[in-house]
């Protein structure tokens, strides 16, 4: 009987005596479909959520994510991820994903959708007439102090250490003082 | 092939749901709309769209308070209610490794295993087709550990041969729930507590009545059909039938 | 970290306070399962039974906002029934130094550390000081029998913190009080070790540093930093806080930590000269003593190369702070609320949510001229103007929406919490039209660089003087896209000129090999010092992924890279006694072979303690060891029990001072309504912490947008006792309105035995928990706890105490 | 005159093989759900979906068919008397050739009997029909019951059915006459139903 469950009949000519009184054919089957992500492209990564810095790979096929899984090379998670790990996959896959920049006017009540290139020569126009309005050279003493309290910054902690680097470095370049970001809260 | 199985030590579980969404991951299976309703167990039951999920077990008071996790899922039985009252052949079928997996194309929406489940696993998705946990039957017919079992950080998921599975867990001291029960499960829990601490039924079964229909009424009942079948044949072969001319040729010989 | 991640599987004891590992860094409890299983013990001490403390071994619950009194109890301890390891303190700590006589502490002065001004809120730090000899290196007693030795003051100091006083702080029971007492304090000897786990429960307090103080004094008291299996380990919640950190993105300090200039430090050599820690103690390496070379190869990385030593190679074209200016997060949001700043930028961030008193910061936003916010999602901050009792037609803000690559859209690395720089690949093009950071940061410089030289304008020198050449340039002059390996070749750093050191030649354009090969007189460039090694001629060492672990504790030296260095284990020459032999012959780090070191890169490469010639282990400090009496805290050299600016009892316990002494009051100094607190009132009778959860990461910006996170935790949540709910009439699943003095929340009520009310000073307190990862921006989702946090910060970092803050809460009508 | 009686009026007739019909589609389409060597069967509807609607449709017909037939004679069945013990001992004659028939009314007590049967057996499969009618609708443990009892009923109903159709048919000749067309000869009815036939023919 136990043997039966387990056994692996398949179809053949032995069942037919089986077919014509009913009993006997006890369904089992072997899954044979090749696996999705079979010939995918493989690109390893780390996670973008806490600081435990678990690996992942990425599989891609004709350019799109089809699947994500834990890196069992990594040495801190062996391949293993928690539910934010795991649900990388979404964060390319989602609807939410802001794809183009938008715009929101003074006094507007909604988002525009609207070019790089606008908004990036807005933002630097922007920059510079508050930039120009606000810099101290010397503050009140006198001394040299080359900056401008009137812009400030927040951001990043999900940065990758390059572009760290190049924000701090754009932002005192313009003068900022108020630069904080996550570490401070 | 021996037997495998997946090892659940409850213990090891730290609740962080790496399961839940890497088995969404790999089975793309959408998210559910959920809401809050006090708890932190969402959503409060698998659906068609979840094939696992962590139970939230909160019991007693002050120093004997315990939160307890148990990953719910199908348990992959060795006498497997749901194959046993489905239908279509095919349609739900043990694998070669052991794992109740299933083929939707053969599945003919008759609810049936839904019913059949002693544990309340199978669902039924929006085409009206069977789905719940196949154990990945596609990763492991190709070598790979299930989605949530190589997503468990603690190893608390474990995936493997069913009997080193069952001699390691008993070794380190635990009580392995479902070594047995339905000819053992292919998915068994290695628990640091009772099984009422799990809020598990402590002898898992499948109802008398699906024994009764398909283990006795069925085989039973063709017999009984070919047996009558056969007695009118043999009947007629041997008393024969009660042929109206019978009467005048009992009057003509009296 | 002082440690790291894998590390954790090497302890004896691990204790979880002020973190919640198993929910917030899920993969440590992989390491803190498999140290369990080699018979660890684990210490769970939070207000709130959390998955972690499903998992400890012994679960203490503490009132938030009392872990100096619990940690004190616990110096007491180790200190009464002499726990401490001699032997490692007389090497490697202050303990044996003698203070000043004239420093007094707060069982003399109720609560008060010598030298303090009410007037100035601050204290005059003479007296604490060591006694030092005619050379000026401080005094010490080796026996650590001298009264006024430091570990003496300490044991003085701390016998305030019997059992009972600290349970009627902490509302602990005093059996699990000592409970978790001994078992860490089991690990004060050779051969056995205890790690801290903390996070964020530690770290937003008015007491913040000092809570971390106390666990670093506890552990050298143990002999447990610098030890496999020990340290002192901050669980960072964000995938490159600590590169971010490193990176300096902080208005106090540029990268590698060197101070940020300020008006008084004219010139570069005043900013040497000032900045620059000094010893007399001929056996301390002070590192720190190499700030020249690293702030010089700083400047060189930043500015134009032709820039000379007589123009202090663009020293003047950094800006600087005013002295004594603080421009930390809280300040910011204060000078935006009051309409002083113009222009802001929120790149990868959300502060509607995250920060504290967020109902302060959305109005400060309301005053902005611009913001530029750059994201993945639509957030809060960025859609401000439209949030909950906002009026679009009155906000003149301008906003502009900059849509973002995912990080597997784009390549870099990210360092986490055990300083692992790690890099990562683009694996698919960014979504839609969204572009990488760094394109978008070198469009703004190129843009605004332009402007400058057709307009001209203010200071336009800092702009077109700073060095952009990280990519091939087009005719135009521009960089049309970004080459991010010349961004972290830069970071690492470059001969910029033939160099000769120790005998070997060192071409002009060759990769520095580490930070001991940068220099003072302009020669180098090292965008940060600290990452110098990390990039070099023999490649991307960020990028390794080497298995080999041959120490077998776990180091993995050949995979990616760590600073500094390479260096797994920070302090780990005090790891080993004065011979070189490790206390833990298991689980050894460094060993010493009679030639040379072995198993991890040494803290400094110096013969053993006992030998002559060498230096002492704890490199970083003037002192050459490590501080259980530090003068550099704000509030004292020892920690002391304050209560948070809000709390439920109207005294506090030890003595007459009941905050923090010299934390900055923003209510009583501005007189903003908004900043308004209420300790000890029956309008806010409830204690109430913050946190998240697993499946949502900060403010939720990305994980309110994944559906299969959102499913999971879908909305805002109070959780609260069984009592409580009973008396307020609440049921698990009822809506609840959660409000402070400065705003409310409506949550979702989990009625919970997780959550035990308090016995403090005789009376019951009770204290409920919000997580701070949703946001009205998400439908049905709910908003951010920081709602009701206060606008207070701790008084050496200024990180807001939203881990404790009263309120009231009621049923929804 | 004829040498025939009239036995069964047009309504009977028709509601009858009505009912035949929909007994085969029950049973062919139901074969599917007993036993997967009968999983073929569906194919006979267009397969296992429409397979089960044409079960569920059937269904219904062979209740309302099954009722109305029973109620029909409800009279004459459902009354039994000493000759029917006596044939019920001599087991209906039909354990041996050419043995004296015993005097039986319009339907002999095997007919009644099997009446009441399948009386009781369609009351049963319809309500655990119902029941089953979609299996995740009710309690559990009612729908295991339902679908055993289901599957209970329909062997049983098949054996009788058997019995049935051969004593209907090639068992005893002539009965089948009835039924297709109405009327059996006079030489069957005093065989078959002596008491009936002289109630019919000889007032």
């Amino acid at each position: 009987m136990e043997l039966s469950r387990r056994g692996f009949l398949q179809l053949s000519g032995g069942t037919i005596g089986a077919t014509i009184v009913g009993v006997g054919l006890k369904p089992a089957a072997a899954y044979a479909e090749p696996l999705a992500i079979q010939y995918a492209k493989e690109t390893t990564t780390i996670c973008p959520y806490c600081a435990v810095g678990c690996g992942l790979i990425v599989h891609t096929r004709g350019g799109e994510v089809i699947n994500t899984e834990g890196d069992p090379d990594h040495p801190i998670n062996r391949g293993t991820l928690c539910s934010k790990g795991a649900a990388l996959y979404q964060l390319r896959h989602n609807d939410n994903r802001i794809t183009e920049p938008l715009y929101r006017a003074k006094g507007s009540k909604e988002w525009k959708k609207v070019s790089w290139d606008w908004s990036l020569d807005q933002i630097a126009q922007k920059i510079k007439a508050t930039r120009d309005a606000t810099f101290m050279e010397k503050n009140a003493k006198g001394q040299t102090v080359n900056r401008t309290d009137g812009i400030a910054s927040v951001g990043s902690a999900a940065l990758d250490n390059e572009e760290c680097y190049l924000f701090q470095k754009l932002l005192r370049s313009w003068g900022l003082v108020y630069i904080e970001h996550q570490a401070r809260i | 092939m021996a037997r495998k199985a997946f090892m659940i030590d409850t213990s090891r579980c730290t609740a962080c749901r790496g399961c839940q969404v890497a088995c969404k991951q790999w089975n793309k299976l959408p998210a559910d709309a959920e809401v809050n309703r006090g708890s932190y167990e969402n959503p409060p039951q698998l659906t068609p769209h979840l094939y696992n999920k962590i139970e939230f077990i909160e019991k007693g008071e002050g120093k004997d308070f315990t939160w307890r996790f148990l990953n719910q899922r199908c348990l992959q039985c060795g006498d497997a209610g749901c194959i046993k009252v489905c239908p279509s052949a095919g349609a739900l079928f043990h694998t070669e490794e052991g794992l109740v997996g299933y083929d939707q194309d053969k599945c003919i929406s008759c609810n049936y295993c839904v019913n059949g489940c002693p544990f309340d696993v199978p669902r039924y998705d929006a085409n009206n087709k069977v789905t719940k946990c196949h154990g990945c039957m596609d990763r492991v017919a190709n070598g790979l550990q299930p989605a949530c079992v190589k997503a468990c950080p603690t190893a608390s998921l474990q995936f493997g041969d069913r009997d080193k599975l069952i001699a390691a867990a008993k070794a380190s001291g635990k009580q392995v729930y479902g070594e047995t029960a339905l000819s053992g499960l292919g998915a068994m829990y290695a628990l640091d507590g009772s099984p009422q601490d799990y809020n598990l039924a402590e002898n898992p079964s499948i109802p008398q009545s699906i024994f009764l229909w398909k283990d006795v009424i069925k085989p039973l009942g063709i017999l009984g059909f070919w047996g009558a079948v056969g007695a009118a044949m043999l009947h007629y072969v041997t008393v024969g039938p009660k042929q109206l001319e019978d009467d005048f040729e009992d009057k003509g010989g009296e | 970290m002082t440690n790291h991640w894998i590390d954790i599987r090497n302890s004896d004891v691990i204790l979880i306070m002020g973190s919640n590992a198993a929910e917030n860094h899920p993969i440590s409890f992989k390491y803190v399962l498999e140290a369990k299983d080699k018979g660890a013990k684990l210490l769970s001490v939070d207000p709130r039974f959390t998955r972690t403390s499903a998992k400890a071994d012994i679960y203490a619950p503490l009132r938030s906002g009392t872990d100096i009194a619990f940690l004190g109890g616990m110096i007491k301890h180790i200190i009464d029934n002499k726990l401490y390891h001699s032997e490692y303190m007389q090497l490697h700590t202050n303990a044996p130094f003698l203070v000043n006589p004239d420093f007094q502490m707060p069982g003399d002065l109720d609560g008060l550390f010598s030298g303090y001004s009410e007037e100035k809120r601050s204290y005059d730090k003479s007296t604490w000081s060591f006694q030092r000899d005619a050379n000026g290196v401080p005094k010490s007693d080796p026996s650590m029998q001298d009264p006024n030795c430091v570990l003496q003051l300490l044991g003085k100091h701390f016998s305030r913190y019997t059992p009972e006083v600290v349970s009627d702080i902490t509302g602990t029971p005093q059996e699990q009080l000592l409970q978790v007492y001994e078992a860490y304090a089991s690990t004060g000897k050779a051969g056995k070790a205890a790690t801290i786990m903390y996070a964020m429960g530690w770290t937003q307090h008015t007491v913040g540093t000092q809570n971390i103080r106390t666990m670093a004094i506890i552990q050298l008291l143990l002999g447990n930093i610098g030890i496999a299996g020990g340290g002192v380990n901050a669980l960072r919640g964000e995938s490159n806080v600590q590169g971010s950190t490193d990176h300096c993105l902080l208005f106090h300090i540029l990268p590698g930590y060197l101070p940020t200039p300020k008006s008084s430090w004219n010139d570069l050599a005043t900013y040497i000269e000032k900045s620059t820690p000094k010893t007399n103690d001929p056996d301390s390496a002070n590192w720190w003593a190499n700030r020249s070379k690293y702030i010089t190869s700083l400047l060189r990385a930043h500015f134009d190369s032709v820039l000379s030593a007589a123009e202090d190679f663009g020293y003047d074209l950094l800006p600087k702070l005013d002295d004594g200016q603080n421009a930390s997060w809280l300040m910011l949001f204060d000078r935006m609320f009051k309409g002083d700043i113009k222009g802001f930028f929120s790149w990868g961030q959300n502060p509607a949510c995250s920060g504290s008193n967020a109902g302060k910061v959305r109005k400060a936003m309301a005053k902005l001229d611009w913001m530029v916010t750059v994201n993945l999602f639509d957030n809060e901050t960025a859609s401000f103007w439209k949030g909950p009792g906002m009026d679009p037609a009155a906000i003149d803000t301008e906003v502009f929406f900059l849509p973002i690559a995912a990080s597997f859209e784009k390549e870099g690395s990210v360092t986490n919490s055990g300083r692992w720089a790690q890099w990562r690949y683009q694996a698919v093009p960014p979504l839609g039209n969204s572009r990488h950071d760094s394109e978008v940061m070198n469009e703004l410089y190129f843009r605004v660089a332009e402007l400058y030289r057709k307009e001209g304008g203010a200071f336009p020198d800092a702009i077109t003087k700073l060095s952009w050449d990280y990519g091939f340039k087009g005719p135009d002059g521009k960089i049309h896209h970004m080459d991010i390996h010349a961004v972290a070749k830069e970071i690492n750093g470059y001969f910029l000129e033939d160099k000769e050191i120790k005998g070997k030649l060192y071409k002009k354009g060759e990769l520095v090999p580490s930070f001991a090969f940068l220099q003072n007189d302009g020669s180098t460039s090292s965008g940060n010092w600290l990452y110098c090694n990390s990039y070099t001629e023999k490649g991307n060492m960020l990028a390794r992924r080497g298995q080999s672990d041959p120490s077998g504790v776990g180091l993995y030296p050949e995979w990616s890279w760590c600073w500094p260095v390479n260096r797994r284990i920070l302090y780990n020459r005090a790891s080993v006694d004065a011979n070189g032999q490790p206390w833990d012959k298991k689980q050894p780090v460094i060993w010493w072979t009679g030639s040379g070191w072995k198993g991890d890169v040494p803290d400094g490469g110096w013969k053993p303690l006992s030998q002559p010639g060498t230096k002492k282990s704890f490199i970083m400090l003037p002192d050459g060891v490590a501080s259980i009496f530090g003068a550099g805290m704000k509030e004292g050299p020892f920690p002391e029990h304050y209560e948070p600016l809000e709390c439920p009892i109207e005294k506090n316990p030890l003595s007459g001072t009941k905050n923090n002494p010299v934390i900055k009051r923003f209510y009583e100094e501005g007189g903003l309504e908004e900043d308004v607190f209420y300790s000890c009132d029956q309008r806010y009778p409830y204690v109430a912490t913050t946190y998240r959860v697993t499946e949502h990461w900060q403010t939720g910006v990305m994980t309110r947008n994944i559906p299969w996170l959102l499913e999971m935790q879908p909305s805002m949540f109070v959780e609260l006792n069984p009592e409580l709910a009973k008396e307020k009439g609440i049921k698990s699943g009822d809506w609840v309105k959660v409000s402070s003095g400065r705003g409310e929340v409506e949550a979702v009520a989990i009625v919970t035995e997780r959550f035990r009310p308090f016995k403090v000073q005789g009376t019951t307190i009770h204290q409920v928990g919000l997580p701070w990862c949703y946001g009205w921006n998400t439908p049905n989702a709910g908003d951010s706890a920081n709602l009701l946090t206060p606008t207070i910060g701790d008084a050496n970092t200024m990180i807001p105490e939203t881990k404790a803050f009263q309120v009231n809460i009621e049923k929804r009508g | 005159m004829s040498n025939y009686v009239k036995r069964f009026s047009a309504f009977d007739r028709v509601v009858h093989w009505v009912l035949a019909v929909a007994f085969f589609v029950l049973v062919f389409s139901g074969l599917g759900l007993f036993a997967h060597t009968f999983f073929g069967y569906f194919d006979f509807f267009g397969g296992p979906e429409q397979g089960i609607l044409a079960h569920k449709i059937a269904g219904i017909a062979f209740l309302i068919t099954s009722v109305l037939l029973f109620l029909a004679h409800a009279k004459e069945t459902c009354r039994f008397d000493g000759d029917d013990a006596k044939w019920f001992g001599a087991f209906g004659g039909y354990l041996k050739r050419g043995g004296k028939e015993i005097p039986q009314g319009k339907f002999n007590a095997g007919q009644k009997l099997f009446a009441l049967f399948s009386f009781v057996a369609t009351i049963a499969l319809g309500l655990t029909g119902w029941v089953i009618w979609d299996p995740t609708a009710m309690e559990r443990g009612l729908t295991q019951m339902s679908l055993m009892l289901h599957g209970l009923f329909f062997i049983l109903f098949m054996m009788g059915a058997v019995v049935h159709i051969y004593l209907a048919t090639i068992g005893n000749p002539g009965t089948a006459d009835g039924m297709l067309w109405g009327y059996v000869k006079k030489v069957w009815a005093k065989k078959h139903a002596s008491k009936w036939y002289k109630e019919v023919i000889g007032e």
